[in-house]
């Protein structure tokens, strides 16, 4: 058995080029602290090389490699182009940031590309052990993203929790892995469905308890209620763009594992699973954003909103169907949305953020931006209308979305639920608005907006609006991205 | 020769029109707009009008009795649904009647306003509305249908408001007009209820229609489904007739409607538009007629107006008050004479009216006019003196209104106190107690009509210096007007001469086609059984004995004798004795003085306890206290859970975990069970 | 052998337990050892050699030396080491929550029923099971040496005093 | 004392894992939070070594064992860089000081 | 582009156009918004002269949009939206022209949200795609919460969050419904389309119906709004600049009607007949609660708000009346509503542009200094409380005959807002314009500009012509009416005969059941 086939290095050129670039970024960094921006300049190359490898790979159809360790196929490829662009978004915003709060390091962008590298593996991972490993090396890297501002206190304080709670969590999902070996003798996300079903296991307890165990690991990392407690700390104290990058390509990357395993390996327990989901979707939305009501701090509160989000996207998990796609692309859908959403509102962040105080950026540092500088407030008015889901940016798109599955599921309540958050929810979303259009600025904070961050704060709004006005190339898209689900559901049906 | 009906109503709306846009124009400048002018639209637009309302009237005397209708649709107004309303105007012999009064007198007021206006700053402004009330109440009366009825009313009714408040920068003045209007939109939604009444009987019937002439022939075939709804339609119609013409309990606005210029108070309130409530029922006559309760309702309510107004009559200082409260009485005495199924006395009676009424306001209006404003009787007298044309009318019209023989308004009251004693409306001892009260009202009448005369023109000299300096008869202009009503309160009454005189009653054989004639246009046997005892009893007025008739008649010379003589003795010969009489009345004199406090008692039954409903209960306890305390109230909610919530997020690492261990026993839980 | 599974599983849970009580980190750290070492105990009764020699080498040895290194590389004094007293209702319930999952853990094995399975004859070598690391897992394989470069740049850019 | 059967083996894989969970729950400590961490891993590995044996019948376990206890190295590493930076910042290792965040 | 299309997407075009002009360009910004809104007007009239009077939708595009959906771009006008579309691009223009001077900061942005809105507003009255429509419907709030919140008046934040949040809450639930809807129309075809026409075909329980009814209902009350969901109205119209208000009063409250008569009725027959004593008891309440609260309001927009609750009372029973005239009269009403309306608010705008206050006790005895507009004014004042033959009579008549039809108490207590309606704008209008000028700063006001009064024209010649002559409308929208009352009666005939024509009974509480009868006609 050849172990490496030249296909299927293809398949796997861009984390090859991931990993390379990180490791030339690493020596050159060794050697050189004073070239740090020309590194900030070859990592966004190499993420545009990554990213045409992956456009590239669109078509390539890939199998289960490596012992079926992982799938390149548009599925992951997705998510995996996903994630490549929220990090580059994040290069971009990160040089004058990482300047002005003094910083600016090469082996933070090659952090950045391991991390994208981790997300890689995660979102083309078709074995647990894959999962795991790419939940690893992603959260790894960003533990030491978030703790970048070394002397900042609230930083510290940020990287330790996420840390031990990181830790706390796989550990738990660890124990699952162990129990899923233990019962089944296989990690690969195909053997796991032919063994559970072929030996009527959907209901052992065992098993149930396994899937409990490794939900854990995902409910964490996706922030779902109640495991969502270090977001608001965490994404408080991180550096701005990386709590972007949280936002945006940890919680896409983690919801793709989630997605992929869930309705694929453990569907046919999706019984048994679905209800515990819907009572998180619940918690998550409606928890998420009742306390991002009280909030002041911006990013503390885009926090909540963040954790609002992930329940809006369980909503979509939990309608998952074995007859159609909807909640699947739904999900897609809502992540493909949330990443520019949240790219973009974290860019302004990061270019207005200047305090190094514990007080952080408040509502009030926002007043009148959209007077002083009206692009820059068109923008972030488009990002908190698509976050609160009114038609016609994107954000909208993504609600209806998942709603409508979970309506064709039978969830009208959740849906119900869903939408009276959504109402809930304005009133924050709103109030950004209204800080930056209706007051009067107290005080003239000085905006760092210089070219990276407007690059990205356009593309993102093109972006919102686009997919909001005219997602007719998207949608198809995703559908016939979810095709591998086509052949996998029909395995499980004839299985039954 | 129909073609011609449109130039009626369109003639006064082309004058309102451009001298409202003259006004407009000139709004802003210094000085108004030519007066001449402005006369010469205002006046010309009701002449025109007259003279092509005696036209047709000429020509409908050439016409067949049965015949007697000229009618025009100019073009379909309402169209939707099973609502058809053309806008089309129609008259017959009463419409033409109403038509003769309204455009003769309006143009003598039109005149008469010239002089009186002089030199006001809203003159154009003044001719402008006039005109506009012509055309209302043009359109009022020539309307063919309901609606087209209810935009004159409601028209006359704008008009009306506009010359209440016309001098609005007394605040007063402003709201009598509002009070006015609204009251009138009290009765106004009674009327639509009555419509809409109609209007479904005539749904059922399958043909949907408001058209007077089409209810009055659906009416008479099918009998039965009209008379099942006619006492509702009829009473709600009434109630309408109430706030337009001033009767019980909707009278209140009137007297504060003399607020406007004495030349509306003669038209509108006196003349005209007041009395478009008792020509209303007379056009529905055939509705009334069957439904004998309503009608009786009409007759008690008239009468009691009657006696009810007179008596507040006594104890005005105002002279246009007096005429006001005057005014509330006669409505009131011709509600009776429709009450009792005496239409044609009762219109009779609204064109006598019309004359006398018109005259006694315009000569008060000239008595102000030379006191320069000064309406208190109290401080006039003797001014038979110095306004000798004015004095003369007002007495003439004086004697009119008190029924003296052989003056107008002997005739008209005289046919309708008689056809009360004899109707046969209501229970058996109202025709006897509405007649006592109708010729009690009638001293009244007399009495107060009276003292008004000798206070102002005769008695005691209470004229202060400097008015007096001022005092003058009034231009031609308005004595002229003043002339011809006299004449007309004189002449008119010889059209009604009852059989029991020797007159031929040519008032009573115009009107006969249209107020007794639709169950002759139907056959007898409907006829027989529509027409109530009521009708039968009362048109033919010559169904008592004659002799009856002339003792009663005699009866009510002398009684309206009687008043005028202890108004006399009261004002003229012995200056004390009223004022006497006036303390030793005490209580009652105030009460009365005081119009029986019954604003007061709308102020504090209606109006306050409605506004504070409005303003406690409803905005600050319902909209601002409830309905936003839930609003609010579930936002305040939100916020403190979340207030809460957030303390959960307390920092500590451990707690975080804490949370984490307790969701993945959840988990376990839900899962395995 | 049953002695011995009880032996070394009485020693790990009492050096849990000393570590989870211990006021003092150092301590802790060597009752975590203790627990360690037993577990390699374990690790050796299930034929697994190799895993045996790994936790010997690499947790007893090398992790538990770092954290104590770190212990003393801090330098801390007993007040600034050792913890407040915790209060006893916070002990309760957070023991009752961890034993009810370790409760709910047990019941659901309970019910388990492993298949017989054969064992080969090299199981647990070091051998069979690097040659399964570099063929089967080799993926895994390399990406944990990615994380590893991330956990050495991560210590050098957190750690190091000036960067 | 029967003998000693797979489930066994998870019982005391169960009993350490929520020891340790506890140690995470129960101390301030970070430095014994973090080998709370440890401990539970360890939990981790013996199950994977015990289901290696008993159920499974191969040796993924074991390898899965040695990258458990690769990270488990690496992660010790990295809090502990996390540990010491805290440290020079705020000379505290004890969690419940780490409230600067909170609400 | 087919003439429909245009007339939506101009506006859009022009706000696209008026941001990309310099801001600094405040007289080109002006005259190019004004000229571009009168374009569309004139364009739409093409839509009147051929519009031909039957029932069908006419105008029609239906091009995919997103097909895998569902959705497709599927637009139309009949007798029922195109006055209401009509009536957007009458008014726009005039908004525009009368907050020239007015609108002094944000010129720009202002601009292209008043352009924004106009096609939000025209799409979602010619939607006949579900989706679309929503869309539409919800794009309408951005611009207001915009025009709102940055040229409002002092408590501008709260009213325009409690507008927008407000109104989010009832349309999120629409959505959930629509969802719901169309799933079951899945079920049922096979296919997923959120076409309106293939909706309507969609058969339900009447559980399903009811649940879905409600939320519709829930979503279009707020909007009209119906008492007890009227309370945004008041803050909204007071904090709103003047051509704010205008075009919400205008405009968007006539959603909420449109949204009952074009989706929440036909959709839902048979919960909708259920519903009819509930919608009319709160129309009825809304007319004369509205009516009572409006008389001791202070605030001379927080009154002309109030007074909107009262008038979409009117048109909510005339709807539920189910009988042609009543719904003519209803759409009339909604057409009337927005002239009268948007002129009163004009007219407020014009003084408070002078005085920069909106209480009614600030005023008084404007007639002396102001006789052009208290002359407006005053014709506005007349048609609100609809004087015949000015506009308001009409529908207010037809509303109350066709109430009066379907249960004569409707009618009765329907018609006590006539009474109320000239209390308070009566009351008002004396206390603002008669008496003597009692306030100094009130001596010097300027009579209306010519530009003032080229505002105003075409609005008073609106309440003329509608009053006087309004067949040309009627007639357009006849066919249309007498569909959906043909429909609706059909299904409550077929319910009455279901049910033993219990209900039948208590609706026309013992008359004969005359509507069925007309409609058959």
């Amino acid at each position: 058995m050849p172990m490496f086939t030249a296909e299927m290095v293809k398949l796997m050129m861009p984390l090859f080029i991931l990993t390379g670039g990180a490791c030339v970024l690493l020596g050159w960094s060794a050697v050189s602290t004073r070239t740090a921006r020309a590194q900030g300049w070859f990592a966004g190359v190499v993420h545009v090389a990554a990213l045409a490898s992956i456009v590239s790979l669109w078509n390539a159809d890939g199998w289960p490699m490596l012992n079926g360790m992982l799938i390149v196929d548009r599925f992951g490829l997705f998510f995996a182009g996903l994630c490549t662009i929220s990090s580059l978004g994040t290069i971009l915003v990160s040089g004058n940031y990482l300047a002005r709060f003094d910083i600016l390091r090469g082996e933070y962008y090659a952090l950045l590309l391991l991390s994208l590298a981790g997300m890689f593996v995660l979102v083309t991972a078709y074995d647990l052990m894959s999962v795991f490993l790419g939940l690893e090396l992603m959260s790894l890297a960003i533990y030491v993203m978030v703790g970048f501002r070394r002397r900042d206190l609230l930083a510290n304080e940020a990287a330790m929790k996420y840390f031990l709670l990181g830790g706390f969590a796989i550990a738990f999902f660890l124990y699952g892995m162990s129990i899923m070996y233990g019962l089944l003798g296989t990690l690969n996300f195909k053997a796991i469905v032919v063994e559970v079903v072929g030996r009527g296991l959907v209901k052992s307890p065992v098993f149930l308890f396994a899937i409990a165990l490794i939900l854990v690991g995902f409910v964490f990392k996706v922030s779902a209620v109640p495991f969502h407690m270090w977001v608001p700390d965490v994404y408080q104290g991180a550096p701005s763009p990386i709590t972007g990058f949280m936002a945006g390509a940890v919680k896409a990357a983690s919801f793709a594992a989630f997605l992929r395993l869930f309705y694929m390996s453990f569907f046919p327990a999706h019984a048994q699973w679905s209800d515990i989901i819907v009572v998180l979707a619940i918690a998550t939305m409606t928890l998420g954003n009742i306390v991002a009501l009280v909030q002041r701090n911006v990013k503390r509160m885009l926090a909540y909103s963040s954790i609002a989000h992930a329940g809006y996207i369980l909503v979509g998990m939990s309608a998952l169907a074995i007859d159609n796609t909807r909640a699947a692309s739904g999900v897609m859908f809502y992540l493909l949305v949330y990443t520019f959403m949240t790219l973009g509102a974290f860019a302004l962040i990061s270019a207005i953020e200047n305090r190094t105080d514990s007080r952080g950026l408040e509502l009030e540092d926002l007043s009148g931006l959209g007077l002083r500088r009206p692009m820059l407030g068109f923008a972030m008015a488009v990002f908190m209308f698509a976050m609160a889901g009114i038609p016609p940016t994107a954000g909208f798109f993504a609600k209806y979305y998942v709603f409508s599955a979970a309506v064709e599921r039978g969830l009208v309540t959740l849906a119900v639920i869903g939408v009276l958050n959504s109402a809930l929810s304005l009133y924050y979303y709103l109030r950004v608005v209204v800080y930056m259009y209706f007051r009067k600025s107290a005080s003239e904070q000085p905006v760092h907006d210089d070219w990276g961050v407007r690059v990205v704060l356009i593309a993102s709004v093109l972006a919102v609006l686009w997919l909001g006005l005219g997602p007719s190339g998207v949608v198809p898209g995703i559908e016939t991205v979810l095709g591998w689900t086509g052949d996998s559901l029909e395995r499980i049906v004839s299985l039954r | 020769m129909s073609n011609m009906l449109w130039i009626i109503p369109i003639a006064p709306l082309v004058g309102a029109a451009l001298n409202g846009l003259l006004a407009l124009i000139y709004s802003g400048r210094e000085k108004g707009p030519n007066e001449r002018l402005i006369s010469l639209i205002g006046c010309a637009a009701p002449i025109i009008s007259f003279v092509v309302v005696v036209r047709l009237f000429l020509a409908m005397r050439g016409m067949a009795p049965d015949d007697r209708i000229i009618e025009t649709t100019l073009f379909t107004w309402i169209s939707a649904g099973a609502v058809h309303v053309d806008f089309a105007y129609w008259v017959d012999a009463l419409s033409m009647t109403m038509l003769l009064v309204v455009t003769g007198i309006g143009s003598l007021i039109h005149v008469y306003s010239t002089g009186y206006m002089h030199g006001d700053r809203g003159f154009a402004r003044f001719f402008s509305y006039l005109n506009l009330f012509m055309f209302a109440m043009l359109t009022l009366v020539m309307a063919k249908n309901l609606p087209l009825l209810f935009v004159g009313w409601e028209g006359v009714g704008l008009c009306s408001y506009l010359l209440i408040g016309f001098w609005y920068k007394d605040i007063a003045n402003a709201a009598a007009g509002k009070k006015a209007f609204i009251v009138n939109r009290v009765g106004d939604f009674a009327f639509l209820i009555g419509m809409f009444i109609l209007f479904m009987v005539t749904l059922h019937l399958g043909d949907p229609t408001l058209d007077v002439p089409s209810l009055r022939a659906m009416a008479g075939i099918h009998h039965e489904a009209f008379s099942k709804v006619a006492v509702a339609a009829c009473l709600l119609l009434f109630v309408g007739a109430c706030g337009k013409s001033a009767q019980i309990p909707l009278y209140v606005w009137l007297p504060d409607a003399m607020a406007g210029p004495t030349p509306v108070s003669a038209l509108i309130h006196a003349a005209t538009m007041v009395t478009a409530g008792v020509y209303m029922i007379a056009r529905l006559n055939f509705l009334f007629e069957m439904a004998p309760a309503a009608s009786a309702v009409v007759a008690l309510v008239g009468g009691i107006t009657a006696i009810f107004a007179a008596s507040i009559g006594f104890a005005q200082r105002d002279i246009k008050k007096v005429l006001a409260y005057s005014t509330v009485s006669q409505l009131g005495y011709m509600f009776l004479a429709v009450g009792v199924g005496a239409y044609s006395a009762g219109v009779f009676h609204l064109v006598t009216h019309a004359f006398f009424k018109a005259c006694l306001f315009l000569g008060a209006g000239s008595v102000i006019h030379g006191m320069s404003g000064e309406q208190d009787m109290f401080k006039m007298g003797q001014l038979s003196k110095h306004m000798k044309i004015t004095w003369l009318t007002f007495l003439i019209s004086s004697f009119a209104i008190a029924g003296v023989p052989p003056l107008a308004g002997f005739f008209s009251k005289d046919e309708i106190l008689w056809s009360t004693f004899n109707a046969t409306v209501g229970p058996e001892w109202m025709p006897r107690f509405l007649w006592v009260i109708g010729l009690a009202t009638a001293g009244m009448t007399a009495f107060y009509v009276f003292r008004a005369v000798f206070l102002t023109f005769h008695g005691k000299d209470n004229v202060s210096k400097e008015a007096k300096h001022h005092l003058h008869e009034s231009p031609p202009a308005m004595t002229m007007p003043l002339v011809v009503l006299a004449a007309g309160a004189v002449v008119v009454g010889f059209l009604g001469v009852p059989a029991v005189l020797g007159g031929p009653n040519l008032f009573h054989h115009w009107l006969e086609p249209v107020l007794a004639g639709h169950a002759g246009g139907h056959g007898m046997g409907v006829g027989a059984a529509g027409m109530s005892a009521v009708t039968v009893a009362a048109e033919a007025g010559g169904h008592g004995s004659s002799s009856m008739e002339l003792i009663l008649m005699v009866v009510s010379v002398v009684v309206a004798l009687a008043g005028i003589l202890f108004a006399r003795v009261l004002y003229v010969q012995m200056p004390g004795a009223a004022a006497a009489f006036t303390s030793r009345m005490g209580g009652f004199y105030t009460l009365v003085f005081n119009k029986y406090y019954v604003d007061e008692l709308y102020e504090r039954a209606i109006v306050r306890p409605g506004y504070a409903i409005a303003d406690k209960i409803m905005y600050r306890l319902i909209d601002a206290g409830i309905i936003e305390g839930v609003v609010n109230g579930l936002g305040i909610t939100a916020r403190l859970v979340g207030a809460t919530l957030r303390l959960v997020q307390s920092g500590v690492v451990r707690t975080y975990a804490f949370f984490m261990l307790i969701g993945f026993l959840y988990l376990v839980y839900e899962l395995v069970k | 052998m049953t002695i011995l599974f009880y032996l070394f599983a009485v020693l790990a849970v009492a050096g849990g337990l000393i570590m989870v009580s211990q006021r003092n980190p150092l301590s802790g750290a060597f009752a975590l050892i203790l627990s360690l070492v037993s577990l390699a105990g374990l690790f050796a009764m299930l034929n697994a050699e190799f895993v045996f020699i790994l936790q010997v080498l690499v947790y007893a040895g090398a992790i538990m030396v770092l954290i104590i290194f770190t212990i003393m590389l801090l330098n801390l004094n007993k007040e600034e080491l050792e913890e407040a007293p915790v209060g006893w209702m916070r002990l309760l319930f957070t023991a009752v929550v961890c034993a009810a999952g370790a409760f709910g853990a047990i019941k659901v094995f309970s019910g388990l029923q492993p298949p017989a399975v054969d064992m080969a004859a090299d199981f647990g070598s070091i051998e069979a099971v690097g040659r399964l690391m570099l063929s089967d897992f080799i993926y895994p394989f390399e990406v944990i040496s990615l994380i590893l470069l991330v956990a050495v740049v991560g210590v050098v850019l957190l750690a190091k005093k000036v960067i | 004392m029967g003998e000693v059967t797979l489930n066994h083996y998870l019982y005391l894989s169960a009993i350490l894992f929520f020891i340790g969970a506890f140690g995470v729950l129960f101390r301030r400590n970070l430095l014994v939070i973090l080998m709370s961490i440890e401990l539970m891993l360890n939990a981790v590995n013996l199950s994977f070594v015990a289901f290696a044996r008993n159920a499974a019948g191969s040796m993924d376990g074991h390898v899965i064992a040695f990258f458990v206890m690769a990270l488990a190295a690496a992660e010790a590493g990295i809090g502990l860089a996390i540990l010491v930076m805290l440290f020079r910042n705020r000379t505290t290792v004890q969690a419940d000081d780490l409230t600067l965040m909170r609400d | 582009m087919d003439i429909l299309s245009l007339v939506t997407f101009l506006p859009l075009f022009a706000a696209v156009v008026v941001a990309l002009m310099p801001a600094r360009a405040v007289g080109a910004i002006k005259g190019f918004a004004l000229a571009a809104s009168i374009a569309v007007f004139v364009v739409s009239l093409k839509l009147v002269q051929g519009f031909v009077a039957n029932p069908d939708m006419q105008f029609v595009v239906d091009a995919p949009w997103l097909p895998s959906l569902g959705i497709a771009y599927h637009i139309g006008i009949d007798g029922i939206s195109l006055f209401l579309v009509m009536l957007v691009t009458f008014l726009t223009p005039i908004t525009i022209l009368g907050c020239l001077n007015s609108i002094s900061d944000r010129v720009k942005e202002f601009f292209v949200c008043v352009l924004f809105l106009e096609t939000a507003m025209i799409g979602a009255f010619i939607s006949m795609d579900m989706f679309l429509f929503y869309i539409f419907w919800e794009a309408m709030l951005i611009p207001m919460y915009f025009m709102i919140g940055m040229w409002g008046g002092e408590r501008k934040i709260y009213a325009t969050v409690k507008f927008f949040i407000y109104t989010m809450v009832g349309s999120l639930l629409m959505l959930i419904a629509i969802l719901y809807l169309v799933h079951q129309s899945k079920v049922q075809t096979g296919s997923l389309s959120f076409d309106l026409g293939v909706l309507l075909s969609t058969s339900l329980s009447a559980q399903q119906q009811w649940l879905l009814f409600l939320a519709f209902a829930l979503a279009f009350a707020i909007k009209v709004p119906m008492f007890p969901f009227h309370t945004w109205l008041p803050d909204a119209h007071v904090e709103a600049p003047t051509p704010g208000s205008v075009i919400l009063a205008g405009v968007l409250l006539k959603m909420g009607t449109y949204g009952f008569i074009r989706f929440a009725m036909p959709l839902f027959p048979e919960a909708a007949i259920r519903a009819i004593p509930l919608i009319a008891t709160l129309a009825i309440i809304g007319i004369i609660y509205g009516a009572l609260v409006a008389m001791v309001q202070k605030d001379v927009k927080k009154l002309v708000a109030y007074s909107s609750v009262s008038h979409l009372g009117f048109v909510m029973l005339g709807l539920v009346a189910l009988n042609t005239h009543a719904v003519e009269g209803a759409i009339l009403g909604m057409i009337n509503h927005g002239i009268s309306t948007g002129a009163l608010f004009l007219l407020v705008g014009v003084i408070y542009e002078r005085r920069h206050t909106r209480l009614i006790s600030e005023y008084g005895g404007l007639t002396r200094v102001m006789p052009v507009y208290a002359t407006v004014f005053m014709v506005v004042t007349l048609s609100s409380i609809g004087l015949p033959p000015l506009n308001g009579f009409v529908h207010e008549f037809l509303i109350l005959v066709g109430a009066f039809q379907a249960n004569a108490w409707w009618g009765i207590l329907a018609a006590t807002g006539v009474v109320l309606g000239a209390i308070y704008m009566l009351w008002m209008y004396q206390r603002m314009f008669f008496g003597e000028v009692t306030n100094e700063k009130n001596s010097g006001l300027k009579d209306l500009s010519l530009r003032e009064i080229a505002v105003f024209i075409p609005l008073i010649a609106m309440i003329f012509w509608m009053g006087v002559y309004s067949k040309p409308f009627v007639s357009r929208m006849e066919p249309a009416v007498n569909q959906f009352v043909e429909q609706m009666t059909s299904y409550r005939a077929a319910m009455n005969a279901r049910e033993g024509a219990v209900v039948d009974e208590a609706m026309l509480s013992g008359k004969p059941a005359v509507d069925v009868k007309v409609g058959e006609n």
